[in-house]
Protein backbone atom coordinates (compact mmCIF):
# COMPACT_ATOMS: atom_id res chain seq x y z
CA UNK A 1 0.00 0.00 0.00
CA UNK A 2 1.38 3.51 -0.04
CA UNK A 3 -0.35 6.37 2.05
CA UNK A 4 -1.61 10.24 1.05
CA UNK A 5 -0.90 12.66 4.08
CA UNK A 6 -3.26 15.22 4.27
CA UNK A 7 -2.31 18.71 5.90
CA UNK A 8 -4.21 21.64 7.26
CA UNK A 9 -7.87 22.23 6.89
CA UNK A 10 -6.94 19.05 3.53
CA UNK A 11 -7.18 16.68 6.96
CA UNK A 12 -10.52 17.87 8.08
CA UNK A 13 -11.78 17.17 4.20
CA UNK A 14 -10.19 14.11 3.97
CA UNK A 15 -11.94 12.88 7.21
CA UNK A 16 -8.22 11.87 8.78
CA UNK A 17 -5.06 13.02 8.70
CA UNK A 18 -3.72 9.75 6.60
CA UNK A 19 -5.27 7.49 4.00
CA UNK A 20 -3.40 4.27 2.80
CA UNK A 21 -4.18 4.27 -1.15
CA UNK A 22 -3.02 1.40 -3.47
CA UNK A 23 -0.52 2.24 -5.86
CA UNK A 24 -0.88 3.03 -8.97
CA UNK A 25 -1.21 5.97 -11.11
CA UNK A 26 -2.45 9.36 -9.28
CA UNK A 27 -5.08 10.07 -11.16
CA UNK A 28 -6.62 6.41 -10.15
CA UNK A 29 -6.48 7.10 -7.24
CA UNK A 30 -7.85 10.75 -6.86
CA UNK A 31 -10.93 9.35 -9.13
CA UNK A 32 -11.83 7.13 -6.16
CA UNK A 33 -11.67 9.98 -3.49
CA UNK A 34 -14.82 12.09 -2.97
CA UNK A 35 -15.22 14.89 -5.43
CA UNK A 36 -14.93 17.25 -3.03
CA UNK A 37 -11.62 16.06 -1.26
CA UNK A 38 -9.95 15.32 -4.75
CA UNK A 39 -10.57 18.89 -6.03
CA UNK A 40 -9.64 20.55 -3.09
CA UNK A 41 -6.03 18.29 -3.45
CA UNK A 42 -5.95 19.80 -7.19
CA UNK A 43 -6.05 23.28 -5.80
CA UNK A 44 -2.83 24.92 -7.74
CA UNK A 45 -1.91 26.30 -4.22
CA UNK A 46 -1.38 22.89 -2.72
CA UNK A 47 1.76 21.58 -3.06
CA UNK A 48 2.62 18.18 -3.10
CA UNK A 49 5.52 16.10 -1.31
CA UNK A 50 6.40 12.55 -2.20
CA UNK A 51 8.64 10.68 0.17
CA UNK A 52 9.49 14.44 1.81
CA UNK A 53 10.85 15.82 -1.08
CA UNK A 54 8.46 19.17 -2.76
CA UNK A 55 7.09 18.43 -6.13
CA UNK A 56 8.02 21.02 -8.71
CA UNK A 57 5.44 19.25 -11.38
CA UNK A 58 2.61 17.41 -9.88
CA UNK A 59 1.85 15.81 -13.20
CA UNK A 60 2.65 11.87 -14.30
CA UNK A 61 2.85 10.57 -10.61
CA UNK A 62 2.62 6.98 -10.18
CA UNK A 63 2.77 5.77 -6.29
CA UNK A 64 4.85 2.51 -5.76
CA UNK A 65 4.06 0.33 -2.49
CA UNK A 66 5.50 2.67 0.52
CA UNK A 67 5.38 6.01 -1.03
CA UNK A 68 4.26 8.81 0.98
CA UNK A 69 2.30 11.38 -1.10
CA UNK A 70 1.60 14.34 1.31
CA UNK A 71 -0.65 17.48 0.06
CA UNK A 72 0.51 20.37 1.55
CA UNK A 73 -2.01 23.59 1.83
CA UNK A 74 -0.85 27.40 2.08
CA UNK A 75 0.80 27.86 5.52
CA UNK A 76 -1.57 30.09 7.99
CA UNK A 77 1.10 32.72 8.22
CA UNK A 78 1.80 35.19 10.63
CA UNK B 1 29.03 29.49 14.08
CA UNK B 2 26.65 27.46 15.69
CA UNK B 3 22.77 26.42 14.81
CA UNK B 4 20.63 25.23 17.58
CA UNK B 5 16.41 24.64 15.63
CA UNK B 6 14.00 22.52 17.19
CA UNK B 7 10.63 21.63 17.64
CA UNK B 8 9.23 21.58 20.96
CA UNK B 9 6.09 19.62 21.66
CA UNK B 10 5.86 20.63 25.51
CA UNK B 11 5.71 24.27 26.75
CA UNK B 12 9.16 25.66 27.00
CA UNK B 13 10.38 29.01 29.10
CA UNK B 14 12.59 30.98 26.78
CA UNK B 15 15.39 32.14 29.65
CA UNK B 16 16.55 28.39 29.85
CA UNK B 17 17.11 27.93 26.34
CA UNK B 18 18.66 31.81 25.90
CA UNK B 19 21.06 31.76 28.79
CA UNK B 20 23.15 28.49 27.37
CA UNK B 21 22.81 30.06 24.09
CA UNK B 22 24.22 33.42 25.44
CA UNK B 23 27.09 31.36 27.20
CA UNK B 24 28.30 29.32 24.20
CA UNK B 25 29.29 32.04 22.20
CA UNK B 26 32.08 34.13 24.35
CA UNK B 27 33.15 37.37 22.45
CA UNK B 28 29.84 38.09 21.36
CA UNK B 29 28.98 42.04 20.67
CA UNK B 30 25.37 41.34 21.27
CA UNK B 31 22.42 39.21 21.24
CA UNK B 32 18.99 39.84 20.20
CA UNK B 33 15.59 37.80 20.68
CA UNK B 34 12.41 37.22 20.18
CA UNK B 35 9.86 35.46 21.74
CA UNK B 36 5.89 35.11 20.17
CA UNK B 37 3.52 34.23 22.90
CA UNK B 38 -0.02 32.91 22.18
CA UNK B 39 -2.58 35.95 22.04
CA UNK B 40 -5.62 35.20 23.77
CA UNK B 41 -7.49 37.72 21.49
CA UNK B 42 -8.57 36.62 17.94
CA UNK B 43 -8.08 39.17 15.01
CA UNK B 44 -12.06 39.35 15.34
CA UNK B 45 -11.70 40.45 18.62
CA UNK B 46 -12.93 37.31 20.00
CA UNK B 47 -11.00 34.55 22.73
CA UNK B 48 -8.78 32.17 22.01
CA UNK B 49 -9.32 29.25 24.07
CA UNK B 50 -6.15 27.28 22.00
CA UNK B 51 -4.28 26.82 19.52
CA UNK B 52 -3.39 23.99 17.65
CA UNK B 53 -0.14 23.82 15.45
CA UNK B 54 0.30 20.92 12.90
CA UNK B 55 3.35 20.51 10.88
CA UNK B 56 4.80 18.06 8.12
CA UNK B 57 8.00 16.24 9.87
CA UNK B 58 10.00 15.94 6.23
CA UNK B 59 9.50 19.23 5.67
CA UNK B 60 8.97 21.06 8.66
CA UNK B 61 12.53 20.97 10.18
CA UNK B 62 14.82 20.87 7.53
CA UNK B 63 12.95 23.59 6.29
CA UNK B 64 13.58 25.45 9.69
CA UNK B 65 17.35 24.49 9.54
CA UNK B 66 17.98 25.63 6.11
CA UNK B 67 16.15 29.17 7.23
CA UNK B 68 18.65 29.18 10.03
CA UNK B 69 21.66 28.43 7.71
CA UNK B 70 20.38 31.47 5.35
CA UNK B 71 19.79 33.92 8.23
CA UNK B 72 23.48 32.96 9.61
CA UNK B 73 25.09 33.52 6.33
CA UNK B 74 23.09 36.43 5.20
CA UNK B 75 23.83 38.64 8.73
CA UNK B 76 27.43 36.99 9.73
CA UNK B 77 25.95 35.75 12.83
CA UNK B 78 28.07 33.47 15.35
CA UNK B 79 25.20 31.91 16.48
CA UNK B 80 21.46 31.32 15.99
CA UNK B 81 18.88 29.50 18.36
CA UNK B 82 15.68 29.06 16.68
CA UNK B 83 12.49 27.36 18.80
CA UNK B 84 9.10 26.54 17.23
CA UNK B 85 6.13 24.99 19.44
CA UNK B 86 3.77 22.27 17.98
CA UNK B 87 0.92 20.85 19.25
CA UNK B 88 -2.11 22.29 21.73
CA UNK B 89 -0.47 25.58 22.91
CA UNK B 90 -3.12 27.95 25.26
CA UNK B 91 -2.73 31.74 25.58
CA UNK B 92 0.24 33.45 26.78
CA UNK B 93 2.51 30.05 26.16
CA UNK B 94 5.68 31.07 24.06
CA UNK B 95 5.20 29.56 20.60
CA UNK B 96 8.39 30.82 19.15
CA UNK B 97 11.75 31.81 20.03
CA UNK B 98 14.77 33.06 17.61
CA UNK B 99 18.04 34.25 19.11
CA UNK B 100 20.85 35.58 17.24
CA UNK B 101 24.36 36.40 18.85
CA UNK B 102 26.24 38.23 16.56
CA UNK B 103 29.69 41.14 16.64
CA UNK B 104 27.35 43.84 16.62
CA UNK B 105 24.15 44.43 17.02
CA UNK B 106 23.01 45.49 14.04
CA UNK B 107 23.40 42.25 12.72
CA UNK B 108 21.75 40.39 15.72
CA UNK B 109 18.65 42.18 15.39
CA UNK B 110 17.98 42.15 11.44
CA UNK B 111 19.19 38.64 11.42
CA UNK B 112 15.94 37.89 14.08
CA UNK B 113 13.51 40.43 11.66
CA UNK B 114 14.19 38.11 8.66
CA UNK B 115 14.28 34.90 10.78
CA UNK B 116 10.98 35.74 12.17
CA UNK B 117 9.42 37.19 8.78
CA UNK B 118 9.82 33.91 7.28
CA UNK B 119 9.01 31.50 9.90
CA UNK B 120 5.70 33.25 10.25
CA UNK B 121 5.04 33.29 6.74
CA UNK B 122 7.27 30.84 5.11
CA UNK B 123 8.00 27.76 6.85
CA UNK B 124 5.73 24.39 7.09
CA UNK B 125 2.91 25.17 10.29
CA UNK B 126 -0.53 24.94 9.94
CA UNK B 127 -2.61 26.76 12.68
CA UNK B 128 -6.03 26.52 14.23
CA UNK B 129 -7.45 28.40 16.91
CA UNK B 130 -10.00 26.90 19.18
CA UNK B 131 -12.84 29.77 19.62
CA UNK B 132 -16.56 29.10 20.92
CA UNK B 133 -15.63 25.46 21.15
CA UNK B 134 -14.98 25.02 17.49
CA UNK B 135 -11.98 24.81 15.68
CA UNK B 136 -11.18 27.61 12.92
CA UNK B 137 -7.81 27.52 10.87
CA UNK B 138 -5.81 30.63 10.44
CA UNK B 139 -5.84 31.73 6.75
CA UNK B 140 -2.66 33.29 4.97
CA UNK B 141 -2.45 37.09 5.07
CA UNK B 142 -2.06 39.60 2.79
CA UNK B 143 0.94 41.24 5.49
CA UNK B 144 3.00 38.08 4.98
CA UNK B 145 3.84 38.62 1.87
CA UNK B 146 4.69 42.38 2.19
CA UNK B 147 6.94 40.82 5.20
CA UNK B 148 8.94 38.74 3.11
CA UNK B 149 9.05 41.18 0.23
CA UNK B 150 11.26 43.12 2.57
CA UNK B 151 13.87 41.01 1.86
CA UNK B 152 14.01 40.39 -1.33
CA UNK C 1 1.91 50.53 29.73
CA UNK C 2 4.54 50.25 31.76
CA UNK C 3 8.69 51.72 31.13
CA UNK C 4 10.85 50.54 33.73
CA UNK C 5 14.24 52.33 33.16
CA UNK C 6 17.71 51.89 35.23
CA UNK C 7 21.34 52.47 35.27
CA UNK C 8 23.06 49.63 36.81
CA UNK C 9 26.41 50.21 38.79
CA UNK C 10 26.74 46.46 39.47
CA UNK C 11 27.16 43.26 37.10
CA UNK C 12 23.81 41.95 36.08
CA UNK C 13 21.86 38.86 34.68
CA UNK C 14 19.29 39.84 31.44
CA UNK C 15 17.05 36.90 32.56
CA UNK C 16 16.40 38.19 35.92
CA UNK C 17 14.83 41.26 34.55
CA UNK C 18 13.44 39.63 31.30
CA UNK C 19 11.57 37.23 33.12
CA UNK C 20 8.92 39.53 34.98
CA UNK C 21 9.13 42.25 32.80
CA UNK C 22 7.43 39.24 29.97
CA UNK C 23 5.23 38.28 32.95
CA UNK C 24 4.24 41.70 33.84
CA UNK C 25 2.31 41.98 30.61
CA UNK C 26 -0.33 39.20 29.96
CA UNK C 27 -1.61 39.57 26.21
CA UNK C 28 1.36 40.40 25.14
CA UNK C 29 2.18 38.95 21.07
CA UNK C 30 5.82 39.45 21.40
CA UNK C 31 8.91 40.41 23.25
CA UNK C 32 12.03 41.48 21.52
CA UNK C 33 15.03 41.83 23.46
CA UNK C 34 18.82 43.22 22.75
CA UNK C 35 21.77 42.18 25.23
CA UNK C 36 24.63 44.09 24.12
CA UNK C 37 27.84 42.61 25.74
CA UNK C 38 31.35 44.50 26.42
CA UNK C 39 33.70 43.02 23.71
CA UNK C 40 37.20 41.85 24.61
CA UNK C 41 38.63 42.91 21.00
CA UNK C 42 39.38 47.09 20.22
CA UNK C 43 38.48 48.14 16.81
CA UNK C 44 41.81 48.14 15.54
CA UNK C 45 41.95 44.78 16.63
CA UNK C 46 43.58 45.05 20.08
CA UNK C 47 42.32 43.38 23.81
CA UNK C 48 40.10 44.96 25.57
CA UNK C 49 40.84 44.53 29.76
CA UNK C 50 38.17 47.14 30.70
CA UNK C 51 35.48 49.47 29.62
CA UNK C 52 34.75 52.45 32.14
CA UNK C 53 31.19 54.61 31.25
CA UNK C 54 30.80 57.48 33.29
CA UNK C 55 27.67 59.49 32.91
CA UNK C 56 26.49 62.66 34.01
CA UNK C 57 23.60 62.31 36.77
CA UNK C 58 21.16 65.02 35.91
CA UNK C 59 21.05 64.06 32.33
CA UNK C 60 21.76 60.45 31.75
CA UNK C 61 18.70 59.27 33.45
CA UNK C 62 16.37 61.67 32.35
CA UNK C 63 17.32 61.60 28.47
CA UNK C 64 16.79 57.34 28.88
CA UNK C 65 13.51 57.94 30.26
CA UNK C 66 12.62 60.34 27.56
CA UNK C 67 13.88 58.25 24.51
CA UNK C 68 11.94 55.41 26.33
CA UNK C 69 8.47 56.96 26.40
CA UNK C 70 9.24 58.19 22.90
CA UNK C 71 10.00 54.57 21.50
CA UNK C 72 6.66 53.40 23.04
CA UNK C 73 4.40 56.06 21.91
CA UNK C 74 6.09 56.07 18.68
CA UNK C 75 5.93 51.96 18.75
CA UNK C 76 2.76 51.62 20.27
CA UNK C 77 4.35 49.43 23.11
CA UNK C 78 3.06 47.48 25.82
CA UNK C 79 6.07 47.76 27.67
CA UNK C 80 9.36 48.23 27.67
CA UNK C 81 12.56 47.77 29.98
CA UNK C 82 15.72 50.12 29.66
CA UNK C 83 18.66 49.07 31.40
CA UNK C 84 22.39 50.28 31.02
CA UNK C 85 25.33 49.61 33.09
CA UNK C 86 27.93 52.58 34.33
CA UNK C 87 30.97 52.09 36.09
CA UNK C 88 33.91 50.12 35.39
CA UNK C 89 32.49 46.75 32.85
CA UNK C 90 34.70 43.52 31.72
CA UNK C 91 34.75 41.63 28.25
CA UNK C 92 32.08 39.45 28.26
CA UNK C 93 29.70 41.55 31.04
CA UNK C 94 26.37 43.06 29.48
CA UNK C 95 26.13 46.47 28.99
CA UNK C 96 22.89 47.32 28.06
CA UNK C 97 19.51 45.51 27.60
CA UNK C 98 16.45 46.86 25.68
CA UNK C 99 13.53 44.82 25.88
CA UNK C 100 9.70 46.23 24.54
CA UNK C 101 6.44 44.43 24.27
CA UNK C 102 4.34 44.35 22.38
CA UNK C 103 0.91 42.67 21.02
CA UNK C 104 3.01 42.56 17.30
CA UNK C 105 5.86 40.96 16.55
CA UNK C 106 7.13 44.25 14.29
CA UNK C 107 6.32 46.77 16.47
CA UNK C 108 8.50 45.09 19.53
CA UNK C 109 11.63 44.59 17.01
CA UNK C 110 11.62 47.82 15.36
CA UNK C 111 10.66 49.60 18.71
CA UNK C 112 14.36 47.83 20.12
CA UNK C 113 16.45 49.01 16.58
CA UNK C 114 15.15 52.45 17.35
CA UNK C 115 15.92 52.37 20.44
CA UNK C 116 19.16 50.85 20.62
CA UNK C 117 20.31 53.39 17.70
CA UNK C 118 19.59 56.21 20.58
CA UNK C 119 21.12 54.76 23.26
CA UNK C 120 24.22 54.25 21.55
CA UNK C 121 24.70 57.36 19.65
CA UNK C 122 22.83 60.04 21.46
CA UNK C 123 22.44 59.20 25.08
CA UNK C 124 24.92 60.63 27.92
CA UNK C 125 27.42 57.99 28.15
CA UNK C 126 31.21 58.35 27.87
CA UNK C 127 33.50 55.37 27.29
CA UNK C 128 37.37 54.84 27.70
CA UNK C 129 39.22 51.65 27.16
CA UNK C 130 42.04 49.88 28.71
CA UNK C 131 44.27 48.56 26.42
CA UNK C 132 47.62 47.68 27.10
CA UNK C 133 47.65 49.07 30.61
CA UNK C 134 46.43 52.63 29.42
CA UNK C 135 43.25 54.44 28.97
CA UNK C 136 41.83 55.62 26.12
CA UNK C 137 38.78 57.59 25.12
CA UNK C 138 36.07 56.17 23.08
CA UNK C 139 35.41 58.79 20.05
CA UNK C 140 31.94 59.25 18.41
CA UNK C 141 31.95 57.03 15.08
CA UNK C 142 30.76 57.95 11.63
CA UNK C 143 28.40 55.36 11.58
CA UNK C 144 26.35 56.10 14.64
CA UNK C 145 25.28 59.11 12.48
CA UNK C 146 23.69 57.00 10.31
CA UNK C 147 22.32 54.59 12.27
CA UNK C 148 20.44 57.92 13.33
CA UNK C 149 19.08 59.35 10.38
CA UNK C 150 17.62 56.05 9.59
CA UNK C 151 14.64 57.32 12.10
CA UNK C 152 14.21 60.67 10.73
CA UNK D 1 31.43 78.30 46.04
CA UNK D 2 30.52 77.37 42.68
CA UNK D 3 31.36 73.62 40.64
CA UNK D 4 32.39 72.98 37.16
CA UNK D 5 32.16 69.30 36.17
CA UNK D 6 33.85 67.83 33.35
CA UNK D 7 32.70 64.63 31.35
CA UNK D 8 34.49 62.45 29.18
CA UNK D 9 38.28 63.17 28.31
CA UNK D 10 37.76 66.96 29.64
CA UNK D 11 38.04 65.15 32.88
CA UNK D 12 41.74 63.98 32.11
CA UNK D 13 42.44 67.83 30.99
CA UNK D 14 40.92 68.96 33.97
CA UNK D 15 42.98 66.77 36.31
CA UNK D 16 39.47 65.71 37.85
CA UNK D 17 35.99 65.33 37.54
CA UNK D 18 35.28 68.98 39.34
CA UNK D 19 36.45 71.82 40.10
CA UNK D 20 35.28 75.01 43.14
CA UNK D 21 35.47 77.52 41.77
CA UNK D 22 34.35 81.08 42.94
CA UNK D 23 30.90 82.67 41.64
CA UNK D 24 30.95 85.16 38.86
CA UNK D 25 31.20 85.53 35.56
CA UNK D 26 32.24 82.49 33.72
CA UNK D 27 34.41 84.46 31.40
CA UNK D 28 36.63 85.22 34.30
CA UNK D 29 36.03 81.65 35.58
CA UNK D 30 37.90 80.43 32.60
CA UNK D 31 40.43 83.27 31.93
CA UNK D 32 41.96 82.10 35.29
CA UNK D 33 41.60 78.32 34.15
CA UNK D 34 45.26 76.67 32.20
CA UNK D 35 44.89 77.88 28.90
CA UNK D 36 44.42 74.18 27.14
CA UNK D 37 41.58 73.15 29.22
CA UNK D 38 39.83 76.55 28.81
CA UNK D 39 40.33 76.04 25.39
CA UNK D 40 38.99 73.04 25.40
CA UNK D 41 36.06 74.09 27.55
CA UNK D 42 34.75 76.07 24.42
CA UNK D 43 34.85 74.17 21.98
CA UNK D 44 32.16 73.95 20.26
CA UNK D 45 30.78 70.81 20.16
CA UNK D 46 31.38 70.50 23.75
CA UNK D 47 27.34 71.36 25.36
CA UNK D 48 27.45 73.04 28.82
CA UNK D 49 24.64 72.40 31.56
CA UNK D 50 23.66 74.59 34.50
CA UNK D 51 22.09 72.88 37.31
CA UNK D 52 21.20 69.93 35.21
CA UNK D 53 19.46 71.80 32.33
CA UNK D 54 21.14 72.03 29.07
CA UNK D 55 22.07 75.15 27.90
CA UNK D 56 21.05 76.37 23.92
CA UNK D 57 23.25 79.04 24.16
CA UNK D 58 26.37 79.40 26.37
CA UNK D 59 27.21 82.88 26.24
CA UNK D 60 26.52 85.79 29.01
CA UNK D 61 26.33 82.95 31.98
CA UNK D 62 27.16 84.31 35.38
CA UNK D 63 27.83 81.87 38.12
CA UNK D 64 25.81 81.93 41.59
CA UNK D 65 26.48 80.47 44.69
CA UNK D 66 25.84 76.58 44.81
CA UNK D 67 25.69 76.58 40.72
CA UNK D 68 26.98 73.34 38.96
CA UNK D 69 28.24 73.85 35.36
CA UNK D 70 28.72 71.06 33.25
CA UNK D 71 30.82 70.46 30.50
CA UNK D 72 29.75 67.90 27.88
CA UNK D 73 32.16 66.52 25.01
CA UNK D 74 30.25 64.60 22.19
CA UNK D 75 29.41 61.24 23.47
CA UNK D 76 31.15 57.87 22.94
CA UNK D 77 29.06 56.14 20.18
CA UNK D 78 28.32 52.75 19.29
Amino acid sequence: MARLVFLGRLADLAGGAERAVAPGPLETTLAALPVELAVALLDERVRIALNGELLAEPGGIVLAEGDELAFLPPVSGG
Amino acid sequence: MTIDVRLLTEPFIPGTFIGPFTQAHPGLGGVCTFVGEVRGQAKDGGRVEALELSHYEPLTLPGMRALAETAALRFGLMGLLMLHRVGKLYPGEPIVCVSAAAEHRRAAIDAVDFAMDHLKSDSWFWKRELRDGAWHWIEPREQDHADLARWR
